[in-house]
């Protein structure tokens, strides 16, 4: 038995390993190409969202730190990809939401009152403090609801604006992940749906380069994570996760052709977990300081404030007093939110079901007859 | 009025909605051209079309997935699930996801979606073409669960449940698709979740079943009839929300419980009966009540008239209990 | 001897059968380099390496899957899932390929893997960091089910799980997971499966729980001796197959019964084990059975201390139970 | 707003759309590049094989038919892609199955009347007339164990794999699935972490063009299912799958590279299911008979036989007895497995686990002592 002869097996190559569109340079200046050519006050808007998510996360950061809060899941180091995203969505599109992108909810104009109110889990909280802190949901803003288990979201998406483009509309529905996420059934699932029913559905996958401990490496063998269209007859594209202007432009780009049809698309923004995974970890246990270090250079705000100076569009003293007002604004919702009551207890027992059935009437009754637990210890 | 077995019931059903709401969608593995491995979607597709009878890839958490979405957005999906054997897939979509949606988004959003599936055994399907799921969704808050015995509740337990603004695990049993035939209206009708019916009416001991096995406990009944033992069966219809009062005022009467069915009987369902009942009329009580089910195996291929719990083992089950001594 | 946490005897445990065995594999999400979320695995990359204690990508599906694949080749994998509420992706593994095997291949192959995940609520968790899924897993034939409620305990019954030639489902309390510390040997020692043990006797009334909750259930008895009613305890320790000796041993003795458990009632665990002391005890039962456990909701954030069965809920139900006059 | 600016969104191009390995031509000569220079002998054990493979379908379908056995499936036409692939196993090497290789399980030398007990799931089955017919297991002939569930033998296969690896072993698993399976949780985890723990495994995909009434263009937008290789980074290749040889040559060459520790591999086998999906189906109702009838053309067993008259090893009288044997081979173990005794009831409760626990004794003393079923009805 011989077999020195000839057989194509491919190492499957890479479309992507070189190719990241960048607008914004080092300097701040703008590649003209890419450029999607905002009027500056959007300019400035994506800026301030940007920086308005840093001070979110880093007040709540400290609140969970001080026990006032029980959770929080940030976006340090990721607000470029986020905001630049969510921005090139028009208003009559959805979003369907991962765990990290607050800042993409409050672009929508939810009011941050609620989503403070959410992170109490009180009793203005939109979801009436069932779910942790960061799982809200915002479907007036066309808005999905966030869930804990990795990936879910995507298939529903797809379903999602499935159900838009059937009915008539030109709706484009994004749905954010991470890079871990890719490995989940569900991603495999909502990407091959999507490419079988032509829905037109923007896979924003959040390429942060760490699933918790787990390094993107480790994740798959896969070159990059947008290679992994191919599997899918889906179109992709790699874009700087730290450069809100590439990443607008690059969505809006895909929402225009999903909006006529030519849709899905697969986005790999690359970008950062500059912080730990949520506030329940801590990263030092496992990667180096330098690393961490080394991508502060790349701040996407840093970046961000650098092109609002090309532009001669913000003083510092105006970005100064915007920190100022929004640290303030934060500070009241906050203060608001904590002296809310809990939610009451019938709201345990209600809309598990449209009608609530005989046996949860009888536990309410139970409960709310019985004696009072104590607070939690 | 024609006469429909419980594939045309069901069909009919599907068809009466489709017609009705163009929000109704039907997809799942094999739905379209050739319309379902039991034809029960058959001629949905060439009367409305690939984009409303879809035949999806072959992923069941797809299915569900991308029908929760379609709810999401207001539309009204049936998915079918090939085999109830092959839900499992889906669990997490089904479980953490179209379960808890209302309730985790404080009511924002809603998932109305029918997941129809063909349940049970008793048709040479061996471990994975004959399994009986139904607890493992009744224990998840936020679903509700329907399993028609014949093909009037079929139809009208299906167009109550496609209207149903909460999702539905919607079990045919395969063993009745093809075996009875009765009067099945053309024009729709409903009949309400949540309520039993008293199929049988008797003074000596009460038998609960649901699908397939009601007929054996039918049977049963007639059997013991004739050594004077009075027993009187209901067919629950829907297993969750259960008809609790329909039970325990039999059991009040009776003094006597037996339950069937074919799920392997740890946790099965007939433990959550026993226990509401035990729980609500213990006083009136006079024998243990009895559950006859599948036995703690895997769902076995040559021996699976051994496995069921079929009249064969219901009807000493209602003689022990009915002349039970306490 | 040195004084252990949950946390510390099962990572004891794992060391220990890792250097008796060099078949024992861990695999799973943040199980490596970092130790877990929980940092139970903390320390095992270090010593046994990358080979022996595996980062596996973010696929609980993957992780069973691959284990399985393991023990079909004659390893002993020990995966983790990160919480017992992302256990779904990988249900159809469980369920329909580990619980089936061995007798699905009439006995050729077999699944020694023991599937190590923390349970339960009280820790801010919500939803889907909170759930006890034990009784589905019950449910299905061909699993074990093991559920420590202290460190002790934890780490004899890891040391039987991970040498039983079945799978095991081991669900760690993480409520318990630091709050406990006691006596636990560096030595390996193993606790049967199988075989529940009773904490406390008493004569009035007996109260089944394990986990996390068995701590809620002592409390109670403390403050209902004070009442002058002796509640005899059992913690169950192994759920499936469960010691129904020992518990209907104790109903014929106090006559009454109450089972404490996290999960929601409908189809929970309580439900098989009330049904099974009710068929092998009828005559026993001086008062009817009583389920304390987690509403039929899913788990809630703010109010979960209302959700649980804590000692509040606990307490009044022994106190009606014991003093039930039939 | 404007986006006429161009953003590199790539519409994946296919590594494999128009190369397929094939060694056998029309004619029935080699090309003689790729062709693996078997023996003859070996030549004709595999052509025999695909024969014997061929008359026990045949022969099952009519069984099914008179109802004294309960279910086939079959692999009519897809001879050449199992046999070749199954052959070009090493005997260390194991075989993950799918539900329609009982050639390969033959192959392997598992006892026909063994083969054909399990299709009677009588007292002697293998296993013991639990599982359906077809759903056998052979483990003394490194062969794995059938069952229904789509696609959960792939993850499986990588994790055996692994093991067998890290023994310090050179074995290879290769794993049987068709074309609709790729869409399944467990291809897309198999597939995942086959590349992230470099398993020696083999991805045999069976493109027969069908799942059930599905054809493969519904199943994926991918342009070939070789394709899906490049989002895990696992090399692939596509195979004329009607050719034993071609077959052979392509696994054969996976098996040595993944013995050297170059696996992973998906290997894409062109084929097509010439029957019905199973014998509980009549693809009459959603095909076209002239398609079956142009893949009929292909026929593999015909594709064979012309081979060996190239080489001038195969007479048509030695063709005729070969097949009288094998039909009375076949035969005679109907026969016998006709006639023997159901499993006995114990078996029901036995080897749920390996010592059976109290409440199954007690079922199954409930179950010996009560009442008789009838019969299936
Ligand atoms: C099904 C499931 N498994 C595990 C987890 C626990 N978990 C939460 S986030 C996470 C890592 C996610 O990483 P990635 O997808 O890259 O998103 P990122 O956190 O980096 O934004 C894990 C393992 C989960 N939530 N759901
Ligand atoms: C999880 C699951 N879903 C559905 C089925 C029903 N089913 C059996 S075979 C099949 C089609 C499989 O097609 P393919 O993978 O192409 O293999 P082929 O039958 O063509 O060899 C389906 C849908 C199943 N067995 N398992
Ligand atoms: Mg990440
Ligand atoms: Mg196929």
């Amino acid at each position: 038995m011989q077999t020195e002869q000839v057989v194509p097996i491919r190492t499957p190559e890479s479309s992507f390993d070189d190719e990241v569109v960048t607008v914004i340079g080092p300097d701040g200046k703008v590649r003209p190409e890419a450029d999607p050519k905002l009027p500056v006050e959007q300019v400035l808007d994506l800026y301030k969202a940007m920086v308005r998510t840093r001070i979110i996360d880093t007040q709540l950061e400290r609140l969970q730190r001080q026990g006032r809060i029980g959770f929080h899941i940030g976006s340090l180091g990721e607000e470029a990809c986020i905001i630049g995203s969510a921005a090139a969505m028009r208003p009559q599109d959805w979003i369907f939401p991962c765990y990290r992108e607050f800042g993409a909810l409050l672009w929508r104009g939810f009011p941050l009152q609620s989503y403070v109110d959410n992170m109490f889990g009180n009793a203005e909280d939109v979801v009436m403090g069932r779910q942790m802190p960061d799982h809200y949901s915002g479907k007036k803003y066309n808005f999905g609801s966030v869930s804990s288990p990795i990936g879910t979201q995507m298939t529903q998406a797809v379903g999602f604006g499935w159900a838009a483009k059937k009915k008539g509309t030109d709706t484009v529905v994004s749905v954010y992940f991470g890079e871990g996420a890719t490995s989940s059934n569900d991603f495999h699932t909502g990407m091959n749906f999507a490419g079988v029913m032509d829905a037109p559905v923007i896979f924003l996958c959040r390429n942060n380069r760490w699933a918790i401990s787990v390094p993107s490496e480790k994740q798959t063998a896969s070159k990059t994570f947008a290679d992994k269209g191919v599997a899918y007859g889906v179109p992709a594209v790699r874009v700087d996760g730290n450069d809100f202007l590439a990443t607008y432009a690059v969505v809006r780009e895909c929402v225009e052709k999903s909006a006529k049809g030519e849709g899905p698309f697969l986005v790999e923004m690359l970008t950062y977990r500059v912080g730990g995974h949520s506030t329940s970890d801590d990263p030092r246990a496992y990667r180096a300081s330098d690393e961490v270090d080394s991508w502060r250079q790349t701040d996407p705000l840093v970046r961000g404030r650098k092109h609002l100076d090309t532009l001669d569009a913000w003083s510092d003293a105006e970005d100064e007093a915007f920190r100022k007002d929004t640290e303030a604004e934060l500070k009241a919702c906050i203060a608001a939110a904590e002296e809310k009551p809990k939610p009451a207890l019938s709201t345990m027992f209600e809309g598990v079901y449209d009608e609530t059935p005989w046996h949860l009437k009888e536990q309410q009754e139970q409960c709310e007859n019985g004696p009072r637990a104590k607070e939690h210890h | 009025m024609p006469q429909m077995n419980l594939v045309q019931a069901v069909n009919s059903a599907l068809r009466t909605e489709m017609r009705n709401d163009e929000d109704v969608i039907v997809l799942g593995e094999d739905v379209g051209k050739v319309g379902g491995v039991f034809r029960v979607t058959q001629g949905l597709f060439d009367e409305f079309g690939d984009d409303r009878v879809i035949d999806t890839p072959l992923a069941e958490g797809g299915i569900i997935g991308t029908a929760i979405g379609m709810a999401l957005y207001g539309l009204r999906p049936v998915p079918e699930i090939q085999f109830s054997d092959f839900i499992f897939p889906a669990f997490d979509q089904i479980v953490s996801e179209a379960a808890k949606f209302r309730y985790r988004s404080g009511g924002e959003y809603t998932v109305p979606m029918v997941i129809r599936t063909p349940v049970g055994g008793g048709i040479r399907g061996g471990h994975y073409h004959s399994q009986s799921p139904e607890s493992l969704f009744i224990h998840t808050a936020g679903l509700k669960v329907v399993c028609p015995s014949n093909p009037y509740d079929a139809k009208g337990l299906l167009l109550s449940a496609i209207r149903d603004d909460d999702p539905v695990l919607f079990f045919e049993p395969k063993r009745v698709y093809r075996a009875v035939k009765m009067d099945v209206p053309e024009d729709e009708y409903t009949i309400p979740i949540g309520k039993a019916k008293v199929v049988r009416e008797g003074e000596d001991v009460t038998v609960v079943g649901w699908g397939a096995m009601l007929f054996e406990a039918l049977a049963s009944a007639d059997e013991v009839a004739e050594e004077g033992v009075s027993a009187e069966v209901i067919d629950l219809r829907t297993l969750w929300p259960v008809d609790i009062d329909t039970i325990v005022e039999s059991v009040k009467k009776t003094g006597r419980l037996v339950i069937v069915h074919e799920a392997p009987k740890a946790c099965g369902f007939g433990a959550e009966l026993l226990s509401l009942v035990t729980e609500k009329a213990f006083v009136h009580l006079e024998a243990p009540p009895v559950r006859v089910t599948g036995w703690d195996t895997p769902f076995p291929y040559t021996l699976e008239m051994e496995y069921l719990p079929l009249q064969h083992r219901i009807t000493p089950a209602l003689l022990e209990t009915a002349k039970y001594i306490p």
